[in-house]
């Protein structure tokens, strides 16, 4: 590596609007990047990983300003650069994958008029070479059938193979850095695997440097070089990355590390009869069938983690279970007696018995009520609390899900982190007073340290409750740690099912397999041997 | 292409059910306006056997659902019948009118679509600047006058100078640039009219999109404001836009008969007026008919072009 | 005073008073609002400006007319100037004094109409939306059926069967603004009712009232909101198109639609009165459109 | 003799219009403007832009109800009489009329006249032209002038009508513009069909739109029809009307808005036309119903309005006043000498007084159907009646409809008459007990009894003083407040010359502007 470093950061400055002041986002941080370097960059959200990233190409987004430091990118001082000069660089020197391809794909254009657009405005080549271009770099991403994908639109294409084409997209130029911006965290583990083993390779083929974003440490593992740990806008530490893991030093980077110590003690196998069994349950949407044949019971102070990946039929399941998609074929047992299938035909009774937590908080909160209605509306109408009584019980509720009762009771949603937001609806659950919970993927939106602090409470609620879970999860490593019955679903069907120990100890059902072998490890070496691995099977 | 097809089938059934509405509406309405067509014809010489006889004469003394039920099954075989109050027959009262409304739409949507689409990307182009609000407040303020009002002006400052003719006159013979002539005036206060609204929603359909995640990705690609605004953000903006102009094309067609009574056009807005104060229903509903089914086609039309500009509604992956 | 002359001075006036009215909102006001107002575009304030002034107009017309809304007091037609400022209309009232007068009931009118057709029509529209299935399209249906016919013509048929006193004006031309109203308010429903927070509420055994009441509504308000400002600007407009056709508003009440169509014929030779009245209306539809579009822009977070 | 003339042609926008004022004496033009009648010359288009005209107008001539369609006839029909412009009937189709007994009248047919088709015009057409509007199935609006007529049939080259009793001003109802004579075939009329033997022949007609007509070239008045062509064309907004005359789209508009005469005479580029009449205006009370059915609230109502302002401003100054008094200065007997009402608040509250009221609440209901202006009118009548402690609420009606559901129907309208020619006609049609059209439903004994007398009276001084005292029971005693007679208003172009005498029979000189106007 040579002296001169591609890219260049010095006490980097960049703030955002808050109506009429300015709040800083990025405090002070350095970065420096050699050519063909990959830095992973980690941090939670609202670290500012992604402003910096963006910072690196000299862009800040609407309602951010860079306000101090310096930013060189092969000698250009970005932030004196004229726009058009810095248009210049984007695309064609330093390119970007974004977070979700599905949104950042236009969706009026067929792939290979995107990937050829930032070439032909350069001018860096014609469109038939670009076209012809295309296909190799496609090929390389290992996307099926590269001459004909091209002519396809976004929509018609896969998740995974969308991120692929994004990655070759940004290659179109052959940049020198490419910033990636948590590329993998929408997809499926499975889907994961492919698209992380065709970036490394293409970024190591090309020798382009690039800043690799994410929260995922086993991610990044796998990726980086050199890591470094964002928090809050600043700089934690940074080293390589077998350093970083072997030994991290800050107190944070080793709280990162120790998110994955909870687990649930082992209970003894139930006994007792079932609150909910779901009885050789199938259902369509339309004439498109979504499920077969599903049977699984849920036990009072029992978690039941359903798992698959999307399209699985798990949420399917849940929407079954709470009456919301009537099924063709079975039934649903609620204390030994079966329930209506549609909700409008069920009791309030039995609408309470079984509540929802929602994946996102977001939109599962009506944004324009206070906490004090949300939680205590479903008092109100179950219990039929009223006036004191009703305002003593949120204010339990509040403190059952560790939130100051004085300090929250009049916010709104939007007051409120995404932590928090979860809370509310786990509260919101527990003001019916019900027997089982359906929680969908309600830690998945979340950072580990804050999907780790709401497990605890689901685990204490649980015992001092007795409340019966599903938990619907696509996340493994979720499922060790709270389950203590394991169901996994694949294409609307069970494929394995039965206590967690069971499940995960082999021999394993292939899907199962399959899944438990492609959930990232926290070794630098992992995915590499895995691929290896794999090989050799086929 | 089979999904489209079949979109266009079904609003068409849907459609006929909206004419079926429209016209029951329209004939109960009419039937519920005070007096009826003899006493509309005799006006104050009327006497009780003048319009006994009339009323004889016109088939008024039928029971309201026989008349209805009539009008349909001649409707249905397509056969409009004869105004009753000029015993003409309606398709020849129509057709002429039908080609000017149509005629003065097209010719106000030819000037108001481009200007509202320039406008409205600009304005999106270059939002919150000067521009933008001049030509925000401006469009604004277009809207705000009356149409009548807007249509005095412009006789004011352009055909009291002479330049151009304060009334319409054409006939099928006119040629096509008298006519464009004749009728410049009435097409220019349209435009001004309904520009305002589609630019308001052709910039703010474009603003709206231009926080997408693509849009994003198109500026670090390098790409410039304009092949942004024009590339990236229009195409997906069509279908808001197509739809706003189709209602506003749709408004040209139906909703014009104040501009028609300043310029002295003759569209189907005042034959429907006429005809209302008459009482003279077959007219009434065969106008109504026609203004609907503008309606439902533009509407149709302005759907199936969304789908079409829409990959992701045409092409299911 | 040529036309550019006046347009430049007219626009620096009005950028100059919203400034002035900007810094001293921000003075005036509390913390929390004292940010939002120095925050606000210049545009937004010139807004909240004009409709504060048509509102305090409104409310004190009594007080603020130098004459009766009604009373005759001199010849037609007098020059601007004198104990007339504005000079006389066609009756030899004072224009000034019925312009103010017409804040009160064009203002009132034109409320009182669209918020009857927003009650009605985002009522129906919410409720179609969250109910779906056959209530869903029968309304719509219907509604569609309504919006066929040309909305003028369709108040003018109403009008004639009904007659005109200003309670029937008002729920005609609500009724036919209803029907777009429930076009919008099901469309914007639409995209609530696929949320989370409705289906727990659904879950939870809500009524429709309910969900209608405090689910949808708030946070359908946003869109309604700025629907309600150009609808209500349009009901000035179909006041006077009404009155072009011989019905609307009952004489003598000043209001400025009528007032643009009884003096319209002067501009013909150059005499802006007319001017007046319909310059007022478009003053207020520019000043409510700024509000709206400052506070959509709010809502929508979209950054300057 | 009831319904002698009618009062038709009243459409939603406010049309106004009477029947005939035949006796009333025609505009003299003033001597700076004669210069322009010197000659007429033959040439040039006429183009006449008419406020009214629908496009359900019918060809029918029982049904022609508008200035539009009736101008549109006069261009292209003759009639058997013709009221000149000095109001007295002379031969048209019927070259001579006579009648020895009063009840049967024969009309001598004009021989070598030629309608547009070629056919030529004979007793027979007369015949067919004139049984349009007779019989049990007849639709047309003056079916009622041929109820006493128990015959009418051709002898050689005349037709001869007989009545039921005598009738000696037979001949003006045969003037009426309805009576159009068209071809016959099989003693019947096409009245879809616009052949006529009048002075054009139509080119085009689209219905409420437009007409264009040439000159006739075998007209048989060699001193009429001066131009080549005619259009007439329906403006019915009036600042269009106003448009189109100043930007030379037209060359004659009618019913110019009060309020801009003045500043169109200012602009020097249009002469204004205003013909006095008959015609006036009037708020009819219902005499029957509480409060009117006291004399005291209705002369109370009657000091309440300012005359004076009124054709001020409702006419723009292009009228007078009247004094309650439907009979006007153009008629025979015009009492001239009444005591002239004025805007009297301390007269009105003492009427009130005696009426046992301190104040009064009214509800008067207008349209500009009723005349063009009559809102504005309401709105000064309740104005002025305010500071006589009367609060009139003023109702305004839609125009559609207005003469089927407000008048006569409502207790206190608006409402206009054409005025008539014989006081007897006015007074018969809008005052006399059970009248169809006594739109006050006003009873008055005495009244009843002189006019019963006065039909019969010979002796000229009698008649006129019974006439004189019906005037001053209707002025004072009678349930119609009539503050103003309204001129015809029309504006020309400056090149337009018009014989020095323009008839106040009806509007546009007659409906006759085409055959008796010329370009200078």
């Amino acid at each position: 590596m040579t002296d001169t470093p591609l890219l260049s950061i010095r006490d980097l400055h960049i703030e955002g609007r808050a109506g009429e002041a300015w709040l800083p986002i990025i405090k002070g941080v350095d970065l420096t990047l050699h050519r063909g370097e990959v830095l992973g960059l980690i941090g939670e959200s609202g670290a500012g990983k992604s402003t910096l990233g963006l910072a690196a190409m000299g862009y800040a987004r609407d309602g951010c300003r860079i306000s101090g430091g310096e930013i060189v990118f092969d000698g250009i001082d970005l932030r004196s650069a004229s726009e058009r000069r810095k248009r210049s660089l984007r695309g064609r020197r330093i390119a970007y994958v974004a977070q979700s391809a599905a949104a950042s794909f236009n969706p009026a254009h067929k792939l290979i008029d995107q990937y050829a657009e930032a070439p032909l405005f350069h001018e860096v080549m014609t469109r038939a070479q670009a076209q012809s271009d295309a296909v190799k770099l496609y090929d390389k991403m290992r996307l099926p059938n590269p001459a004909e994908i091209g002519f396809r639109y976004p929509h018609q294409v896969s998740g995974g193979q969308l991120q692929r084409a994004m990655t070759a997209m940004a290659m179109a130029c052959r940049p020198d850095l490419i910033i990636f911006d948590e590329p993998t965290t929408a997809l499926d583990v499975t889907t994961q695997i492919e698209v992380l083993a065709a970036i490394r390779d293409i970024v190591r083929q090309f020798d382009t440097a690039a800043i690799y974003i994410t929260h995922d440490l086993a991610v990044v593992a796998q990726m980086a070089d050199r890591i470094k740990i964002l928090l809050r806008g600043e700089q934690v530490e940074e080293a390589d990355t077998r350093t970083m893991l072997a030994a991290p030093r800050a107190a944070y980077t080793k709280s990162l590390w120790a998110v994955r110590s909870f687990a649930r003690a082992l209970q003894p196998p139930a006994t007792d009869a079932p609150i909910v069994s779901v009885r050789g349950v199938t259902a369509a949407y339309g004439k498109t069938p979504v499920l077969h044949n599903v049977s699984f019971d849920i036990h009072a102070g029992r978690t039941v983690a359903v798992v698959g990946e999307s399209g699985s039929g798990k949420s399917t399941t849940a929407r079954v279970i709470t009456g919301l998609l009537p099924p063709t074929a079975g039934e649903v047992l609620l204390d030994g007696k079966a329930l209506p299938p549609d909700y409008r035909a069920r009791s309030r009774a039995q609408l309470r018995q079984c509540q929802m937590i929602y994946q996102m908080a977001d939109t599962a909160l009506n944004p324009k009520l206070p906490l004090r209605e949300i939680i205590g509306r479903p008092a109100e109408m179950y219990l039929g609390l009223k006036g004191r009584a009703l305002r003593e019980r949120v204010r339990a509720l509040l403190d059952m899900i560790e939130l100051e009762p004085d300090a929250y009771i009049d916010r709104l949603p939007g007051e409120l982190s995404g932590g928090q937001k979860q809370r509310i609806g786990i509260a919101r659950a527990l003001a019916a007073d019900p027997q089982v919970v359906i929680c969908d993927e309600v830690t998945s939106a979340l950072d580990q340290i804050v999907q780790e602090g709401i497990l605890r409470l689901l685990d204490k609620l649980q015992g001092e409750l007795g409340l019966a879970y599903m938990f619907i999860t696509h996340d493994l490593a979720t499922v060790r740690a709270i389950a203590d019955d394991v169901v996994v679903m694949q294409h609307g069907a069970i494929v394995e099912q039965g206590a967690k120990a069971q499940v995960f100890a082999p021999p394993h059902a292939p899907y199962t397999e399959l899944l438990l072998s492609s959930v990232p490890e926290m070794h630098p070496d992992w995915l590499s041997n895995l691929l290896a691995a794999r090989q050799s099977q086929t | 292409m089979h999904a489209v097809l079949k979109m266009i089938a079904q609003r068409l059934a849907l459609g006929a059910l909206t004419l079926f509405v429209v016209s029951i509406v329209i004939f109960g309405a009419t039937e519920l306006l005070p007096g009826d067509l003899a006493s509309a014809i005799l006006g104050q010489s009327a006497t009780p056997e003048t319009l006994a006889a009339l009323r004889a004469q016109l088939g008024l003394n039928d029971p309201a659902p026989v008349r209805y039920w009539a009008w349909l099954t001649g409707a249905l075989q397509g056969d409009f019948g004869v105004s009753l109050a000029t015993r003409r027959p309606i398709a020849d009262m129509i057709e002429q009118r039908l080609g000017n409304t149509l005629f003065l739409a097209l010719y106000a949507a030819a000037l108001a679509v481009p200007l509202a689409l320039v406008l409205g990307i600009l304005a999106a182009l270059w939002r919150n600047t000067i521009f933008d609000r001049v030509a925000n407040a401006g469009a604004l303020s277009a809207i705000s006058f009356p149409e009548f009002f807007v249509a005095y002006i412009l006789v004011l400052w352009l055909a009291q100078s002479g330049y151009f003719p304060s009334m319409v006159r054409i006939s099928p013979a006119s040629s096509l640039a008298d006519k464009l002539y004749m009728s410049f005036l009435p097409a220019l206060t349209l435009t001004l009219v309904v520009t305002a609204h589609m630019m308001r929603m052709t910039r703010a359909a474009i603003i709206n999109l231009m926080a997408s995640p693509y849009i994003e990705m198109a500026r670090l690609k390098g790409a410039s404001p304009l092949r942004i605004v024009l590339r990236h953000a229009l195409p997906n903006a069509l279908a808001p836009i197509i739809n706003v102009i189709a209602l506003n094309l749709a408004y040209l067609i139906t909703g014009v008969v104040v501009v028609e009574v300043v310029f002295v056009y003759p569209g189907l807005g005042q034959l429907m007026v006429d005809s209302v104060a008459k009482r003279d229903i077959a007219v009434v509903q065969a106008i109504a008919l026609i203004f609907a089914s503008a309606y439902v086609l533009l509407n149709l039309t302005a759907d199936v072009l969304s789908t079409l500009t829409n990959p992701r509604l045409m092409k299911r992956g | 005073m040529s036309l550019p002359v006046f347009l430049i001075l007219f626009l620096l006036g009005s950028f100059t008073l919203a400034f002035v009215f900007r810094a001293t909102l921000s003075r005036a006001l509390p913390h929390n609002q004292a940010i939002v107002a120095r925050d606000m575009p210049l545009t937004a304030a010139f807004g909240i400006m004009v409709v504060a002034v048509y509102l305090f107009v409104a409310v004190f017309a009594p007080l603020l007319a130098p004459f009766a809304e009604r009373e005759v007091v001199g010849a037609q037609f007098q020059p601007w100037g004198g104990a007339h400022l504005l000079g006389t209309d066609r009756l030899g009232r004072d224009m000034l004094s019925r312009l103010i007068y017409g804040a009160r009931n064009t203002v009132g009118i034109a409320f009182a109409t669209t918020a009857l057709a927003f009650v009605v029509g985002a009522f129906l529209g919410i409720w179609a939306a969250l109910r779906g299935g056959w209530l869903d399209q029968v309304l719509s249906r219907f509604v569609d059926a309504l919006m066929a016919i040309p909305s003028l013509i369709f108040a003018l048929l109403l009008l004639t069967i009904f007659g005109t006193s200003v309670l029937t004006l008002i729920l005609v031309i609500a009724a036919v603004d209803a029907t777009r109203v429930y076009r919008i308010s099901r469309s914007v429903a639409q995209g609530i009712v696929v949320m989370d927070y409705i289906e727990a509420a659904r879950l939870r055994g809500e009524g429709s009232w309910y969900l209608i009441r405090r689910e949808i509504l708030p946070n359908a308000l946003a869109p309604l909101v700025a629907e309600f400002g150009l609808r209500f600007c349009f009901v000035f407009l179909t006041i006077s198109s009404l009155s072009f056709l011989g019905l609307g508003i009952k004489p003598p009440m000043a209001d400025w639609g009528s007032m643009v169509r009884d003096n319209a014929t002067l501009i013909t030779f150059g005499d802006i009165t007319p001017l007046l009245p319909a310059g007022a209306i478009a003053l207020l539809t520019v000043a409510v459109n700024f509000v709206v579009d400052w506070q959509l822009h709010r809502a929508s977070g979209l950054k300057e | 003799m009831k319904n002698l003339t009618n009062r038709h042609g009243v459409t939603r926008r406010g049309l106004m219009q009477g029947a005939a004022a035949l006796g009333a004496a025609g505009l003299i033009l003033p001597a700076g403007m004669r210069k322009a009648h010197a000659e007429p010359q033959r040439g040039g288009t006429f183009r006449i832009g008419i406020g009214h005209g629908s496009s359900t107008d019918s060809l029918d001539p029982g049904l022609w109800d508008n200035l539009y369609v009736q101008v549109f006839a006069a261009s292209r029909h003759n009639q058997l009489i013709e009221v000149n412009n000095e109001g007295q009937l002379v031969p048209e189709i019927a070259e001579s009329w006579d009648s020895t007994d009063g009840a049967t009248w024969v009309f001598k047919i004009r021989e070598g006249v030629t309608f547009h088709s070629g056919k030529t015009v004979t007793p027979e057409d007369v015949l067919a032209s004139l049984n349009h509007h007779r019989g049990e199935d007849a639709t047309s609006a003056i079916k009622t002038f041929f109820d006493p007529v128990t015959d009418i049939r051709v002898d050689g080259q005349n037709v001869v009508v007989t009545l039921d009793a005598p009738n000696g001003d037979f001949p003006y109802l045969m003037s009426d513009y309805h009576l159009a004579i068209m071809p016959g075939t099989d003693g019947r009329i096409d009245p879809t069909s616009y052949d006529g033997c009048g002075p054009y022949v139509v080119e085009s007609y689209e219905p409420g739109v437009q007409a264009s007509l040439t000159r006739n070239p075998d007209y048989w008045k060699s001193d009429r029809a001066h131009f080549d062509r005619v259009e007439i064309l329906s403006i019915l907004d009036s600042t269009a009307r106003l448009n189109a005359l100043m930007t030379g789209g037209v060359d004659l508009i009618d019913q110019i808005d009060p309020a801009t005469i003045g500043m169109l005479e200012a602009r020097g580029t249009a002469r204004i036309l205003s013909i006095p009449g008959n015609a006036h205006y009037v708020f009819p009370m219902d005499s029957r119903e509480a409060p009117f059915s006291d004399n005291n609230v209705r002369l109370a109502l009657k000091y309440a309005i300012d005359r004076e302002d009124m054709v001020d401003k409702i006419l723009g100054g292009h009228g007078a006043v009247s004094n309650d008094n439907p009979i006007g200065p153009a008629n025979r007997y015009f009492h001239a000498e009444m005591e002239a009402k004025t805007f009297d608040p301390d007269r009105a509250r003492y009427h009130l007084r005696e009426a046992g009221m301190d104040s009064l609440n009214v509800t008067l209901h207008v349209a500009d159907a009723a005349f063009s202006g009559a809102v504005d009118a309401g709105a000064l009548f309740a104005e002025t009646a305010r500071q006589c402690g009367i609060n009139i609420d003023l109702v305004r009606e839609p125009n559609d409809g207005y003469w089927d559901n407000v008048w006569m129907q409502k207790p206190f309208v608006a409402s206009y008459w054409g005025g008539r020619a014989v006081e007897d006609q006015m007074f018969t049609t809008g005052y006399a007990s059970g009248s169809s059209w006594n739109d006050s439903f006003w009873e008055h004994e005495r009244f009843n009894e002189l006019l019963v007398r006065a039909r019969s009276e010979i002796d000229e001084d009698l008649r006129r003083e019974m006439y004189h005292e019906m005037q001053q029971i209707v002025s004072f005693e009678g349930s119609v407040i009539i503050p103003m007679n309204n001129n015809y208003v029309m504006a020309t172009a400056l090149n337009v010359a018009t014989p020095e005498r323009i008839s106040a029979n009806w509007n546009l000189d007659g409906f006759r502007c085409v055959e008796r106007w010329w370009f200078t």
